[in-house]
Order: structure tokens, then C-alpha cells, then sequence
């Protein structure tokens, strides 16, 4: 269970995130929209542990999670815009390396099958840097996923995927579920949101002005008019 | 307290208008003229203390560098700043009096006497700490960047002048004496007291400069966070 | 302790490896070094006698400008698609990057002086008298030390925009101890059968490596964090 | 004598100049701060 009470974060005296408080229990998956600069990606950051919060607490199955943590680090996953991948080492070497660091048991048919869902595994000994935009995305999901978080952060995951790639993260969220482990992501494509979030927050200008019930919406048109008139509001 | 730090500054002026016109009777008439060496040898009182000013300085500046890293905050980090511009000007007066020192004792614009290349590596550290403090982000991060190296400079300038004297008597043993000052023997007692005096005087002016730094270095703080504040407020008004 | 080396040493592999498939820093650095000595032949004439007595000097100047080159490079690499972000996430403690970085920065050092050491002294005719082990002992040392303050501070200076001009700058001034004192330890070594005088030197340089390493690794988290 | 009068020249000439660098920086940020508050005074941002 992740609990995020009352975080505030203020860069160069700029409110970035005010007061956001969320919990987001095991097994659920939860989305968070809202307009560009929001602070949605500053927000997973600080959950993440790359930014310092100002105020406020992110607690992990009720311990307050300590900036900088190892224990803490590994159980959360998390996906930037950036792929955090090095351009000139192919995908089996990257991978290979980020699951050393996280201790990654049966490294070497993890990665396989993996590069496999992902359909890389053709490209698995060409240099990152020559990918597409679209690979990149790809081997960076299949980085986070590598060590098999509790915690999945993912920011924007389907920007820049193919179709069978967006059914592939769909798919494997969806079984998480299933194992009780969480998901928060960030996403501007509501037919995503539709399809797998069981709940939503809408963040504007580093506050929540919205969040849904639980058990999802009826049919996608509803989730639409919900989000416009709470950004509107 | 805002009207006590105000005449505080008052106070250290006067004073340091009183002192001034006193250190120079001192240095220039009252003290004795250094047999060996004639009149230059009263660049002394001043040489030295514009270096102790600018050792202090950076000891200074070592020591909010370690606090601010402990307890982040603005005000350390300002002071750390201005202390190190200070003590910038204090090491360049201490190199160049030392150079003209060295011209008039041993007749070279440049000897690598331990205490000059320490002092002149010293000035270097700090242009480079400066540099650190030129860079751009948030206060905080600079914070940190600049008092890692305050440290680690702070810690390298002892060993810079062990490393200088091993060095320098290595190359030509006992040219000056390990003495207080090199003109060899003792001190004068008039001496003394027109050293210790103008090492006094330098060191309230280092005082008065870092109060008036500060002050200055917060107002431009404020001016920054007044545009940011007008800053947020547009921003807001475009969404 | 041993999970730390652990993650220094996977880090350390990493660049390692990808320094293996391109080769370039290395390459560059070598060639570097062989341009530097050239370009002091040519400042020094290499027939006079004179070119004898800057030989300790020029192994250490050799040493430090190749390699401020390779330490730039070697945290301006992370920023990358914001590598660093993803060592930062690892379960991984600052200190093992720390450490990692300056392995392979020693290493990529050394393979640099392999070449350019024995390299000056080909090209100067010049015989070695002393001890070769104590050459040896005093060159890891030295090149210890500077790769200790060296990565560090190229961390630091890799989150300003021009780095490669700032990192000299910090360096050169807190190299100047070590950089004394090697050249002096070297010039013993090389020159006379007796090492005896070398020893407080190295000393010194040893001292230096001791309190540098332990300063380095209690501040390097905070060059890491973020605001 | 010359040399001693080199020397304490500089001196006063160095530390005169970072005190008119100081007033100068300190002027600057005066105005400044002083064409702020009337920025700030003008209802445009006090209005939401």
C-alpha cells in the first residue's frame, strides 16, 4: 500500500505540487490525469525518491519511505520520460546490467522472455542508440519491469508504443492486478484510463481537484465528460 | 534586532574610520624603520594581515560550507558566498603585496616560497569555488555543489603548504628562517604592536565588508523572489 | 560493505564494457598523451640534456591531461537520457557509483599510462636507475589520488553546462600537493638507486589518497542528490 | 620606499574598489526593488 500525505513540493519558491494526499491500495490501479504542467511528473518523482519533497510524507505499507533508501528503492519501478537506457550498449546489455544492480534472480531467461514480449528480441544485440523512439519506450518498459517492483510508477507509458506493444503492457498490468500488486500512471489517452484504471485523480496546477470512486466508470463517454468538467472546474 | 544589526554597522564604521588614520601614523611614523631591510619592510604589517584575512576568510567559508550541508539554508549559503568574494580580494592583496615583498628582500617578482604558493593556490580555490556558485539552478542545489567543494578545498590547503615547504627545502635548504616573519631575528615590541594592531584593523574591516555583503546579497534574494512571485502570478493568469 | 563493492563493481563493468565496444575515450586519451610528448619535444630540445630533468614532470603532466579528458567524459555519459537518474533509482548505494566510476576511471588511467610512460622513455633514450617496483608503487599511488579527487570532482562539475571547462579548473588547484609530491618521489626513483628520500613523499601522497578517499565518499551523496 | 608605496597603493586601491563594486550592486538592487513594488502595487496582478 502506498500513502502519499499531504506532499508539497516547491522549486525556486514555485509551488510545483500542493498538499496532495493519495493512497493507493494493493492490487489497484490508479491514473492520474491532467493538463501539461501539472505537476504530475514532478509528483511521481518525489515518489520515486529523485526529488526531495518540501513537506509531507510517502509511506510504504504504513513506514515512511526515507529518501535515498535501498530497501525501499527496489520496490518501486518507475518510468520517466527519460528511458534512463545507455545508448551505446545493446538492449541484453543494459538489461543485464540494471538486473544486477537489482539483484534480479534468473537474469538471463528473464531477459529473453521479456525481449521477447516486447518484440526486441530481434534487435537484441543492436546498440540502444539507433532505435526508434518507439523501441526505446519498449526497452525501457521492459527495464522497469526487469526487477518486478511492488510499485509500478509509470509515466506515460504508452506514448510512442505500437499497437501489439500497447496490448502487451495492458496485459501485464491487468495480471499484476491479479497478484495484488499496485500500478499509478500518468496518461493523456483516456481510451487507456478506460481500459485499466479502477480509479482516477485529476491533478491542475499541483492540487487534486478530482478523483473518482471506485469500480471504474459505466462506458468511456462518461470518464470524458468527468475529467473535461473537472479540469474546467 | 533590525535596528541593533544597524547600529552595529554604524559602530564598526566609525570605528574603522577612527582606526585607519591611527594604523597608518602607526606603520608609517611611529614604528621603526627595519635596519637590514629599510622602509619596504613596512608592507609587512599590511601583507600580513590581508593573508590572515584571507585564510580566515576561507576558513570561513569551510565552516558554513559544513553547516550548510548539515542544516540547509539561505542564510549560510549567502554568507559562505560573500565571505569567499572577500577573501578573494584579501588573497590577491596578500599575492600582490607578497610579490612586491619579494622583490624588494630577494630581488624577484616571484619566489615559490611555501606561504606564497599556498596563498596563490588558495586564491585559485576560491576563483574556482566562485565559479561553482556562477552556475545555474535552484539555491539549494548550488548550496550543496559549492559547500562539497568548500570542504574539500578547505582540507587541501594545509596539505598544499605542507607539500610547498618539504618541497621548497628540498631545493634550497634554510635560505629564510622558519622565524614568524623572514626578516630573520625577533620582532620589536613597537612592532608587535603596530602588527597586532593593523591585523585588528583588517580584520574589522573584513567584518564590515562581510555585514554590508551580506545585507546586500539578501536584497538581491528578495528582488529574485519578488520577480518569481510575479512570475507564478502571470503563469497562473495564462492557464 | 560487501553489497556496496558488489554494486561498485557491476557499475564499474558496465563502463568497462562499453568503453570495450567503442573504445574511443581510451583511444583518445592515448594519443593525447603521445601528442603531449611531441609537443614537449619539440618545446625542449630533445638532444640537449636538459629534456633529462622535466622527465619525472612529464609522466605526471601526461598523466592528468589525458585524464581530465576521460573523467569528463565519464559523468557527462550518465546525462545521457538521464542514466544517472536510473543508478540513482537502483537499490544502490551512492558511494558503490562513486566507486564504480573511479575503478573504471583508474583503470582506463592506467591502460593510458601503459602506453605513454614506457612510450617517454623510448623516445628520450632515457634509462631508468632506481627501483622499478618503487616506480611502480609511486605511479599507482599518485594516479590513485587522482583519480579519487578526480572523479569527484567531475561529478560535480558535470552538472554545470560547460564542464569540460570547469573540471580543470577545480581539479588542478587541489591536485597541486599530490602533483608536487609525485613528481618528486618519481624523480628520486628514477635518478638515484635509493629510494630512501622518496619515502616521505610518498608518505605525503599516501596521506593525501587516505583523506581524500574518506572525504569523497561522506560527500559524494550530495553531488548525486537532486533538490 | 617606492616599493612600499606600490604596495600600500594597491592595497587602498583594491579594497576602495570592491567598496564602490558593493555600492554600486547595492544602488542597483535598489532600484530594482524599488521598480518591483510599484509592479506590484498595480492592480494587473492583484487581480485573479
Amino acid at each position: 500500500m502506498l500513502e502519499i500525505k499531504n506532499l508539497t513540493k516547491v522549486i525556486s519558491r514555485r509551488p510545483i505540487i500542493k498538499n496532495v494526499s493519495l493512497t493507493l491500495n494493493d492490487g489497484e490501479i490508479m491514473a492520474v490525469l491532467g493538463p501539461n504542467g501539472a505537476g504530475k511528473s514532478t509528483l511521481f518523482k518525489c515518489v520515486a525518491g529523485l526529488l526531495k519533497p518540501t513537506n509531507g510524507e510517502i509511506m510504504i505499507d504504513g513506514k515512511k519511505l526515507k529518501t535515498g533508501s535501498v530497501s525501499a528503492k527496489k520496490r518501486i519501478g518507475f518510468l520517466g520520460h527519460d528511458s534512463f537506457l545507455y545508448s551505446n550498449m545493446t538492449p541484453v546489455e543494459n538489461l543485464m546490467f540494471y538486473g544486477k544492480l537489482y539483484r534480479v534472480n534468473d537474469l538471463e531467461n528473464k531477459i529473453e522472455r521479456l525481449l521477447k514480449e516486447t518484440g526486441l528480441f530481434l534487435f537484441k544485440d543492436v546498440p540502444v542508440g539507433s532505435f526508434s523512439k518507439g523501441m526505446v519506450q519498449k526497452l525501457a518498459i521492459a527495464r522497469v519491469l526487469l526487477p518486478e517492483p511492488e510499485i509500478l510508477l509509470l509515466d506515460e507509458p504508452h506514448s510512442g508504443l505500437d499497437q501489439s506493444a500497447v496490448l502487451f503492457l495492458n496485459r501485464y498490468i491487468l495480471d499484476r492486478k491479479k497478484t495484488g500488486k499496485s500500478v499509478l500512471f500518468i496518461s493523456h489517452d483516456l481510451n487507456a484510463v478506460y481500459g485499466l484504471a479502477d480509479r482516477a485523480v485529476v491533478l491542475k496546477n499541483g492540487k487534486i481537484v478530482e478523483a473518482s470512486g471506485e469500480g471504474g466508470w459505466e462506458n468511456l463517454d462518461r470518464l470524458k465528460t468527468w475529467y473535461e468538467q473537472a479540469v474546467a472546474g | 534586532m533590525r535596528l541593533c544589526s544597524k547600529y552595529i554597522d554604524k559602530a564598526l564604521f566609525y570605528v574603522l574610520v577612527i582606526f585607519f588614520p591611527i594604523i597608518l601614523y602607526l606603520v608609517f611614523v611611529w614604528s621603526p624603520i627595519e635596519k637590514v631591510m629599510g622602509p619596504a619592510q613596512k608592507i609587512f604589517y599590511f601583507h600580513v594581515g590581508c593573508a590572515w584575512v584571507a585564510f580566515l576568510a576561507f576558513f570561513i567559508v569551510g565552516i558554513y560550507s559544513v553547516w550548510s550541508l548539515i542544516r540547509p539554508n539561505i542564510n549560510s549559503f549567502i554568507t559562505a558566498g560573500v565571505s569567499a568574494e572577500i577573501g578573494v580580494l584579501f588573497t590577491s592583496i596578500a599575492l600582490v603585496t607578497g610579490m612586491i615583498w619579494g622583490k624588494t628582500s630577494w630581488n624577484t617578482w616571484w619566489s615559490w616560497e611555501p606561504r606564497l604558493v599556498t596563498t596563490g593556490i588558495l586564491w585559485f580555490i576560491y576563483v574556482a569555488y566562485l565559479f561553482i556558485r556562477k552556475m545555474d539552478g535552484p539555491w539549494q542545489k548550488i548550496s550543496k555543489l559549492s559547500s562539497v567543494f568548500g570542504i574539500v578545498g578547505c582540507l587541501n590547503v594545509p596539505i598544499v603548504f605542507m607539500a610547498t615547504r618539504w618541497w621548497n627545502t628540498k631545493l634550497h635548504p634554510i635560505v629564510f628562517g622558519e622565524g614568524k616573519n623572514e626578516t630573520g631575528g625577533g620582532l620589536d615590541p613597537e612592532m608587535l604592536l603596530t602588527l597586532v594592531f593593523s591585523l585588528l584593523t583588517i580584520t574589522l574591516l573584513y567584518v564590515f565588508l562581510m555585514r554590508k555583503g551580506v545585507e546586500i546579497e539578501r536584497m538581491r534574494m528578495v528582488v529574485k523572489n519578488c520577480k518569481n512571485e510575479i512570475m507564478n502570478k502571470l503563469t497562473i493568469r495564462e492557464d | 560493505m560487501i553489497s556496496v563493492i558488489r554494486d561498485a563493481l557491476i557499475i564499474a563493468g558496465k563502463d568497462i564494457v562499453s568503453e570495450l565496444k567503442s573504445k574511443q575515450t581510451v583511444g583518445m586519451m592515448v594519443i593525447f598523451s603521445i601528442l603531449v610528448i611531441m609537443i614537449f619535444s619539440f618545446a625542449f630540445d630533445p638532444v640537449d640534456r636538459i629534456i633529462r630533468n622535466v622527465i619525472p614532470g612529464l609522466i605526471w603532466v601526461i598523466t592528468i591531461f589525458s585524464g581530465i579528458l576521460g573523467l569528463n567524459r565519464s559523468f557527462v555519459s550518465e546525462f545521457e537520457n538521464s542514466c544517472l537518474s536510473g543508478l540513482r533509482l537502483a537499490p544502490v548505494d551512492p558511494v558503490s557509483i562513486y566507486l564504480g566510476k573511479a575503478a573504471a576511471n583508474f583503470i582506463f588511467v592506467s591502460i593510458v599510462q601503459l602506453f605513454s610512460v614506457p612510450l617517454l622513455f623510448i623516445l628520450f633514450d632515457y634509462k631508468l636507475k632506481g627501483s622499478f617496483i618503487w616506480l611502480l608503487a609511486i605511479i599507482f599511488v599518485g594516479t590513485f589520488g587522482f583519480i579519487i579527487i578526480g572523479t569527484f570532482l567531475a561529478g560535480l562539475a558535470a552538472n554545470a553546462k560547460n564542464s569540460e571547462m570547469l573540471l580543470p579548473l577545480l581539479l588542478l588547484p587541489l591536485l597541486s600537493p599530490l602533483v608536487i609530491a609525485a613528481v618528486q618521489a618519481t624523480r628520486v626513483v628514477i635518478e638515484n638507486e635509493s629510494f630512501g628520500e622518496a619515502i616521505s613523499w610518498i608518505r605525503l601522497m599516501a596521506g593525501y589518497d587516505l583523506l581524500f578517499t574518506a572525504v569523497c565518499i561522506l560527500l559524494f551523496e550530495y553531488i548525486l542528490e537532486d533538490t | 620606499m617606492f616599493y612600499l608605496f606600490l604596495a600600500y597603493s594597491t592595497i587602498w586601491a583594491a579594497i576602495a574598489a570592491y567598496i564602490a563594486i558593493l555600492g554600486r550592486r547595492q544602488k542597483e538592487l535598489k532600484k530594482e526593488l524599488n521598480e518591483l513594488k510599484q509592479w506590484c502595487s498595480e492592480d494587473y496582478f492583484q487581480v485573479r
